[in-house]
């Protein structure tokens, strides 16, 4: 493999790679380029991702999207159906083992799933299968499907959900490593996403548009929001140079509203900043808001206000869409039932926020300031590391520490960045780790979180970032001493 | 009681294709604070990682955790694979997400405990509480007290031992 | 009876009107002063109301409490005790029979509801009980006890729960008279409530400190904020003049967060503007917020939405008590479980929130300014129908219409003014009826709503009010054609 | 059809000791743009209040509404005592939240068929849909044709009658 940069693929050498990929899996070879445009022109409008999308951002609207995903396809479709009338676009989640590129387990799971009559696998094992499953059911759907898994090397599952009609493909390089895998070099995951990215780009020409979305949540513990931006408008970036068009970035709640609202609305002025200046014009933005991903509280009522306070914050920061979660999040996969009571929860919030006035405030401001300063130095590191690249720099901020995502178990991750909460909940800096941040930066994370220690009386230490990570399960956004 | 100067080692890891660091983190820092030493594997672990950092360590415990709903796949057969690999009389503990979907506590714990596990835990559980009954099944599972008296006691009295 | 006017009543007119009282019905007879001074100071400082209530203001907290009751006196202990962990302090809801003091339809009721096996009131019948059966129920909990109805007359009600250790009771000659009356004359029903507060004052001056609490929302429907605010004043006003000492204000969700957050903060400051100015000094002041008292959609995820909503402006406006909702409000009395869920999620949502920032912003001043304007308009005229006397103005006031509460079923309301939401959820006038409000104010009215009739191309009419106060269930705030 | 033309009188009113007004109110509006001529007796209305509008009225249906959960108490014997004061073949509708409690519509819907309501509606139900059965219902129940016949049709017609 020559040396990552972010430059387009050229063709010979993606052909060639794709041949390779296509021959790696049995079902591979169901998969032609040709086909695969024409099942993707023949979609009608509505299950068509990036019209939804765009339909949504020009009505300032809010869609709401559940996770779903079960080891076989006639229930997956059952399952979706059922979630179908309480959404405006659907998932499809894709298991554990396929993630790990572990297409036999997957078998396995499919088969003990069969004999079980019940799904014994996390997600939808797409891969093993292949083109003809996925287009059942993409055909047994009346609403756009997008992919969501957690894949390091997603160039197969890419080949084929795409080929099968689905018309959006959440993760990237590094949001689909650092969260995700243990031992992925990162050039490589970030160089297997070019693949990706490529590919969609490859449908773009063609004139068919495929939505892509980061994954903004990374490991959904704690992140700062500079953080997750930073690995965001990373990934835009290199979509972008590989044809990707319809970009959607996105964050997950951090439970403090100011700091929230803060993030999501600095997100999309950071990103068309970037990409802007980049000299990327011809392309969508969109947002994406998760509620919470962190720990939930067990008692289905408590997770429905949890889930209440995302919906929320998510309307009032004006998402495109919402990663909706389910009042059985504490106890792993949802039943639809949970499921859709998440969705109906979420709408009649977001529908209840809607016409409201726009919030804004100094508290708003001063986050915005904060996060922005926070993403342009690391910005800057990463552009010079890279000697202007942004991938090679990618790599080696991460190497050095310069990027570091909290509670990450990736070896590529250094993990010495801590975070923290502040007396108002918002999340700051306990640890900044090797992060190249500015001095008054600093300054401000350690004021803010000097007066929460004050307010406990107790020195910061791990056991209150300990405290802060099991405290909304236990019913508190900080873990204050009891 | 002497309990506290015994040492209670304990191999912790995620298995399978699961890769939730967060817990993973918060058990380590809970335990060791506990007393309780941990070797930590960290996310994705095998099998036969468990049971060779347990078997290299001579810990007196392996705590499994499972988060992502596979627990069911992936730990099949570990207490037999265990005593296949020589690692009689170890404890085993599972906890987390066991299986997919919202499941009464009872049938998963009726579940695992039958595939071999000595405790199963709640993703919930209160970890002081884990840690007491760690320290207790750990002494219950120890050699007799004979082989135990064997070792040199008077530098364990004085914390002389590292 | 003499005119009314708002002075404290004389000791013997009032040990006369007592007599007569405590004859009106058998279980009067089982009332004694000096019993009553002895069973309240023998009661733990955990089951006093207005302890638990100075501690919550003290410290900042917000307190919960559902509503609860039913027939029999043990199952509503059972039922209280049920409820008795997830909240802060206890109801005890009264049986509308009993409300209109026709304790021989509330006996029949409990007669049926023992052979039927299952509560066919909907409260629980507190004169019918009597003294002993009040106190069993007092002796039977471990938290203060409250009772709420919604009477006219409750000068029985009050010598029965007070003697038996309730230590808080709502109500008000005008809160209680206009929402949940139809041919009660305003004068008597002010007298007869001048009665109860000259009852607590009685405590008071024994050392015994009873907590009350005029009915904050109202009809619950559409009620804009200065409406509510002078009923609250000048129910407080009337309470002090009695003796009474511990008062709790109440406000009920409107649904626009800048609008309610506004309504509780200026709630507060009107009061002790009005309550210091009239001379009196020695009183403690606390708020309460009521969770959306409109319709509920039946759906209890989206339910748990519309409390979730509720609960987070509370804390966000920092009130000192939340009267929580539950899933099944569309369905009437709720189970247990449901009144538990119902605390649970606003227990989790008041967490979550209440060591965030606080809210502020240019809109939440304009609305305070606005409300504050309302008030003082509407006061000054009381104040001048009254000639100087609040008791004498507030009857003329609402002869006259220039107090005007909407859909009320009194006969004393003249029901003329409407209110409409405007284009961001806002209540507004749509008719402001005979109320005297300064031209400013009416024109911010009048610009608003036409703001919202532009928005939705049709004029501004009553089927705007209609959709409106069909909207919530529907799943949105603001009613919009389909 | 000339429904149009035709009267709709019902009485409306909330019963027992109920004092929820504004549900009267809405309805009142809705109905009345609906075509239907309502006589509002408004809230805390006695069965006999009921029944003396009706005849006086000549209302050709009574609509009773219950918010507040003594619906079964109050409505008992409805039926009867419209019969006893002469009020026979008129259209009785109750709707509300009829119970205590959260329970099975279907359950509650045959239990107040059974005390005599020709229909029971949820506080949801949609008001156009009970303003089309109403119409129906009270055509249904209308007195024979001949009799009908004898009325000035044509000025009817020409749109004349007031």
């Amino acid at each position: 493999m020559t040396e990552l940069t972010n430059h387009r693929l050229d063709t010979a050498g993606f052909e060639a790679e794709r041949a390779e990929i296509l021959q790696s899996w049995p079902t591979g070879t169901g998969v032609s380029f040709a086909e695969a445009v024409k099942v993707q022109e023949a979609l009608p409008t509505e299950k068509r991702f990036p019209v939804a999308l765009a339909a949504a951002d020009a009505q300032g609207m809010t869609l709401l999207q559940p996770r779903a995903g079960v080891a076989l396809v006639r229930e997956h479709a059952a399952l979706l159906n059922g979630l179908s009338p309480y959404c405006d676009v659907l998932p499809t989640t894709i298991d554990a083992y396929t993630r790990h590129n572990r297409y036999t387990e997957a078998q396995d799971g499919i088969d003990r799933s069969r004999a079980a009559g019940t799904s014994l696998l996390n997600g939808f094992p797409a891969v093993n299968h292949g083109v003809d499953g996925c287009r059942r059911l993409v055909d047994a759907v009346s609403k756009p499907v997008q992919v969501r898994h957690g894949t390091p090397d997603a160039r197969l599952l890419a080949e084929i959900t795409l080929a099968a009609g689905f018309s959006s493909f959440e993760g990237g390089g590094i949001s689909y490593n650092i969260p995700y895998a243990k031992h992925v070099p990162l050039e490589r995951s970030i160089r297997h996403w070019q693949y990706c990215d490529r590919l969609v780009g490859r449908f773009e020409e063609e004139g068919v548009s495929i939505n892509r979305e980061p994954f903004g949540p990374l490991t959904g513990t704690l992140v700062p929001p500079f953080v997750s931006h930073v690995v965001a408008i990373l990934e835009g970036l290199l979509a972008l140079e590989q044809g990707v068009k319809c970009i959607t970035l996105g964050y997950g709640q951090a439970g403090n509203v100011a700091q929230d609202i803060a993030a999501l609305r600095s997100l999309r002025r950071l990103a068309h900043h970037y990409f802007l200046n980049a000299g990327y014009a011809d392309y969508k933005l969109t947002t994406v808001f998760h509620q919470w991903m962190g720990g939930f509280p067990a008692d289905e009522a408590q997770a429905t206000a949890v889930i209440c306070l995302g919906a929320l914050v998510a309307r009032q920061a004006r998402a495109t869409k919402i990663i909706v979660k389910t009042p059985h999040e504490a106890s792993g996969v949802p039943t639809l039932e949970a499921n859709q009571a998440g969705l109906k929860a979420t709408r009649q919030m977001v529908n209840m926020i809607s016409d409201q006035n726009r919030v804004d405030s100094p508290d708003i401001q001063m986050e915005i300031d904060v996060i922005e300063a926070e993403v342009h130095a690391v910005m800057r590191e990463i552009l010079r590391l890279g000697r202007g690249d942004i991938a090679r720099g990618a790599v080696a901020a991460f190497q050095t520490g310069a990027m570091d995502v909290p509670f990450a178990p990736a070896r590529a991750n250094l993990g010495k960045l801590t975070p923290v909460r502040d007396n108002h909940g918002a999340i700051r800096l306990f640890d900044v780790g090797n992060v190249p941040l500015p001095a008054d930066v600093l300054a401000f994370h350690r004021d803010k979180i000097a007066e929460r220690a004050l307010c406990e009386r107790r020195e910061p230490s791990f056991n209150m970032v300990v405290d802060d990570v099991r405290a909304i399960s236990a019913s508190k956004l900080v873990g204050r001493p009891a | 009681m002497s309990t506290e100067s015994q040492d209670y080692k304990i191999v912790l890891g995620v298995i399978g294709a699961d890769c939730h660091a967060v817990g993973n983190r918060i058990l380590t820092s809970v335990l060791t604070q506990g007393g309780i030493d941990v070797v930590n594997l960290g996310v994705m672990v095998a099998q036969d990682e468990f049971i060779e950092a347990a078997l290299s360590e001579q810990a007196g415990a392996i705590l499994v955790s499972s988060i992502y709903g596979h627990g069911e796949l992936d730990c099949q057969d570990f207490r037999a694979r265990c005593e296949e690999r020589g690692l009689t009389d170890i404890v085993l503990y599972v906890g987390g997400n066991l299986v997919i979907g919202k499941q009464e506590f009872s049938v998963v714990e009726a579940q695992f405990r039958e595939m071999g596990f000595d405790r199963v835990f709640h993703p919930s559980a209160d970890l002081q509480e884990v840690i007491g009954l760690l320290k207790a099944d750990i002494d219950a599972n120890r050699p007799a007290q004979l082989a135990r008296n064997s070792r040199p006691l008077a530098d364990e009295r004085l914390g002389l031992s590292a």
